[in-house]
């Protein structure tokens, strides 16, 4: 394992007390590993977290017009409720606090856990699930599908909706909306390694590469030789827009998000065959998002993750936000 | 230090022997964490019941284990085997010493828990599939009129089966089932870690030469 | 070679598509690899680039605050005449344009015959050469140091000094003191590949890393065994510090540059002990940027930019930049 | 086709036919390009002789071809030879022979303009070092009285030479003097290509039994 850390151990700690020296905007609560914005305006808190690994997410989206606080669990594990507890308590202004839990069971259980103890200190606590990953069959008999980087979507919309003052089930209902109006799929072509396990958590030929991969390594769909960008991409729309109601004249928001040892010049090239796929079937797109957003620490390969807007999302989506990892006017 | 506090390090230390075995099985159908999450956690334990006065009942001990697993394991299995235990603690509160009655009280109050808080039920490829079919043995020896430690063998064997079940269904729940089909032919880590535990129990009863 | 594209003689091209669908603020030149602002203000024009794989620089810090226009070469080779030179004509708006230089002698060969070729036309003309890679012996009697990852601080400052409305030569004079006040050195762990060439531009043992390797994978000062982070960054800030003039009291920005395919969270470690050093020193962070500024394709491996600030130069970094990489209110 | 086109792309079919050595070449000291860009331009030069008139001079021929390596080769090697032919281009503008003579003056011109836009000189390890020697060794053998084959023959050793010199100095000019002591052993990429077009031209020539 080639990496620039110190301790395996100690790499969320350290890259902790990084953040937080680069960036005046987010504060460290003591003793916990959980950033929350500098100053937190009277409203409704957000929320969100899980394991560290996926930099700039969650600690990246901490500040106005996004999230209040985020929570880091150890590599690609999900938090335990004491942190989220502290987190809660730390961003509540008395107007509640929504949670933005991505679909892993381990997030669902611990954040859940956390809301009951805070709603056990009177604070009213909501949570939505992120699940926007096609490559993972959603059944109500399953788990459901996973939760990868459309939730920036989520942190970005509810975000602005919260700060401009809606109550905790308005700030809901546009996560909700968002949910359900987000659709994610990606691929790998290497692996990552997390620091503790030291060795790569797969291992991919030469040639071939894994469809519909999650941002821990988790499998998708299938493995297959690697083709073009723009074929790959392609295959990946078709899931994507198979599972969105999009139609002529919608509009959408693209995020092409590279896992981590992507080049963006990559990423840049997969964004010209979304758009033009977007562009053949006349749907607009009325933003782009393209960089690092949603990471496998230094896992080669990229997600596509395409909104569908409305008015209401729209306008939100284009609000003013101030964070570490994503600056809009 | 009391006996079941001996008996929770003896589990923490089969645990911590077991770490990349766990994390090797939840690499090929997880994100390889669970041997090293589940280690930390009884590291933990550990550490923390090394502190406490000899004093304490099982069940207050139990409740101590259960806090400190649920703020140190993470992931899935932090919530639902610190749920598990936290359930276990409330029939054993004020005890010092457990009958085989209580114990399986105990078993049948963690399961609960476990499917409370994870929606799972047996044969979904989970911890569920060891600890099940291992309550259900211990209850046929108890019922059967078996000692405590004849109970936990029985337990501690059929733990195994379900361990070895595992690897011949589907995961619908926790990060394997998004695996799907691919999940068929794999042995769930979860499961592996409650045979372990089990398996340890019994280890160390059997070392006392006592129940 | 395993890479998301479609061809390797295309990836210059269909990156820059890519770009124009992302970013709405920049608008290509029609029949070159030019990119360019879409409103241009009444100011003095700034112009970088250089080969392409070094993204987002140098296209994506055109917009507000930054550049005006930016040529993308091959990849890792230097644009030619004719493109710079559109770019210029492109960007004046009579009040002069100052070329913004890494030290390369190809860059500043092809730059050069652009500015006399603009400068034919009656288009006052200026350069800067950016030379901050202090891994490289500076002498008048070799090409000197090269220009790296602290070229992005030349961008910011002389952008936002022309956006300000300073003429030419103030410009020009601000940029030179942030060359004579910024010195950089990086390291890598892994090589990149390029598309064309279709192999590792060189190979590190499992343990080696390349202590002060160049952009383009250009050798450093020498090879030697991985060591921890703090141990590399503590080695880098020696030399970088050694070879910039700052004593207590001094205020320096800080940027940690990631070279493609580097987890943010080791960015982040890295940036811990840069901070930590710095302090120990009394010397203060005015702002610190850690990202992908200048990257290397897919190379495993980062550099640390040093900035001394001094009044001026201080409030021209924290004056607003709205650009696709960089935004800054 | 006239015979100094003919000449031409005799000389870029030999670079292209060597895009993969120089391009090695400089991978091991520079940035493994030289090859690639070299070939570029000369694809380039080779599509816009091909649709020239027949009746353009030598001049005019080396002037197209300079500004098309200009504006296609980039890097450092682009604005160099562009800037050596753009120099040659003078003393042979007007002309549709060449004699000796005014080879020698065109070779002078071209290595001054390299000089001038380059900033080095010889024993720097640039394409000076095949360039410069070979020239000396042609103006010898025009001085001798030697046919323009036999001295094109003398500069082609003089540059296979220097090619072979570069591989003994440390460079200072150029990317690769980035690596200072360590360029040593190695071969410059740009003395290899100017030795490359030089032996091309001679074996031009020599298939056409003329000169
Ligand atoms: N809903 C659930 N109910 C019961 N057990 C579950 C459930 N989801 C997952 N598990 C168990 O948790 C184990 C994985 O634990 P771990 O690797 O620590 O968590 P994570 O999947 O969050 O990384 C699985 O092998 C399985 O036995
Ligand atoms: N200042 C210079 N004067 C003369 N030749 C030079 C100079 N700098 C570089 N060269 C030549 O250019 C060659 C490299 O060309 P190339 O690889 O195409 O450009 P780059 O270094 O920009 O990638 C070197 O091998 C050397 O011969
Ligand atoms: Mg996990
Ligand atoms: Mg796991
Ligand atoms: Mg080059
Ligand atoms: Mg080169």
């Amino acid at each position: 394992m080639k990496k620039i850390i110190n301790d395996p151990d100690q790499v969320v700690e350290e890259m902790l007390q990084g953040i937080v020296f680069a960036h005046p905007t987010v504060r460290r609560l003591p003793g916990y590993n959980v950033l929350v914005r500098e100053v937190i305006s009277q409203k409704v808190g957000l929320v969100s977290g899980g394991g560290s690994g996926h930099e700039p997410a969650h600690g990246g989206f901490v500040g106005k017009g996004m999230l209040d606080g985020a929570v880091a669990g150890s590599v690609f594990t999900s938090p335990t409720p004491d942190q989220v507890y502290e987190a809660i308590k730390a961003v509540d202004q008395k107007k509640g606090v929504l949670l933005i839990i991505k679909n892993y069971t381990g997030d669902v259980l611990n954040f859940e856990m956390a809301g009951e103890l805070a709603e056990a200190d009177g604070i009213r606590v909501e949570k939505v699930i992120v699940n926007d990953d096609v490559a993972v069959e959603n059944s109500t008999w399953t788990t459901g599908r996973r939760g990868i980087a459309g939730t920036i979507f989520v942190h970005k919309i509810a975000g602005a909706k919260a700060e401009a003052g809606a109550d905790l089930d308005d700030v809901k209902r546009v996560a909700e909306k968002v949910i359900d109006n987000v659709r994610s799929m990606g691929m790998a072509l290497a692996s990552c390694t997390v620091p503790a396990v030291g060795k790569p958590s797969f291992s991919l030929d030469e040639n071939q590469v894994e469809i519909g991969i999650g941002i821990h390594g988790e499998p998708g769909t299938h493995r297959e030789a690697l083709k073009t960008a723009d074929e790959i991409t392609s295959q990946l729309m078709d899931k994507i827009l198979n599972e969105l109601n999009v139609s002529q004249k919608d509009e959408v928001a693209v995020l092409i998000n590279g896992l981590g040892a992507t080049p963006l010049m990559e990423l840049y090239i997969i964004n010209r065959k979304v758009s033009q796929i977007l562009t053949s079937k006349e749907i607009r797109v009325a933003k782009t998002y393209v960089n690092n957003y949603m990471t496998a620490l230094d896992m080669g390969g990229f997600s596509i993750s395409i909104l569908k807007l409305d008015t209401e999302l729209k306008e939100l989506l284009f609000a003013p936000a101030d964070t570490p990892a994503l600056v809009q006017n | 230090m009391s006996k079941h506090v001996a008996a929770i390090i003896a589990i923490g230390q089969a645990i911590i022997t077991n770490k990349e075995y766990l994390t090797e099985l939840d690499r090929e159908i997880g994100d390889a964490d669970h041997g090293i999450n589940m280690a930390k956690g009884f590291e933990a334990v550990i550490h923390k019941l090394s502190g406490l006065d000899e004093d304490k009942d099982v069940g207050f001990v139990l409740k101590t284990v259960a806090m400190t697993l649920i703020s140190s394991v993470g992931g899935a299995a932090g919530p639902l085997y610190g749920t598990a235990i936290l359930r276990a603690a409330v029939p054993a509160a004020g005890k010092f010493e457990l009958d085989a009655m209580t114990v399986q009280a105990m078993w049948e109050a963690a399961i609960t828990g476990i499917k409370e808080r994870g929606k799972a039920s047996r044969g979904e490829k989970t911890m569920l599939d060891a600890l099940e079919p291992a309550l259900e043995a211990f209850s046929v020896g108890i019922r059967d009129g078996k000692r405590l430690l004849d109970c936990l063998n029985l337990a501690s064997m059929a733990a195994q089966n379900g361990v070895e079940y595992t690897k011949t269904i589907v995961a619908t729940k926790g990060r394997a089932s998004y695996l799907g089909e691919r999940s068929l032919g794999h042995q769930d880590p979860g499961a592996t870690s409650s045979f372990i535990m089990i398996k340890a129990l019994l280890d160390f009863f059997r070392s006392q030469g006592s129940v």
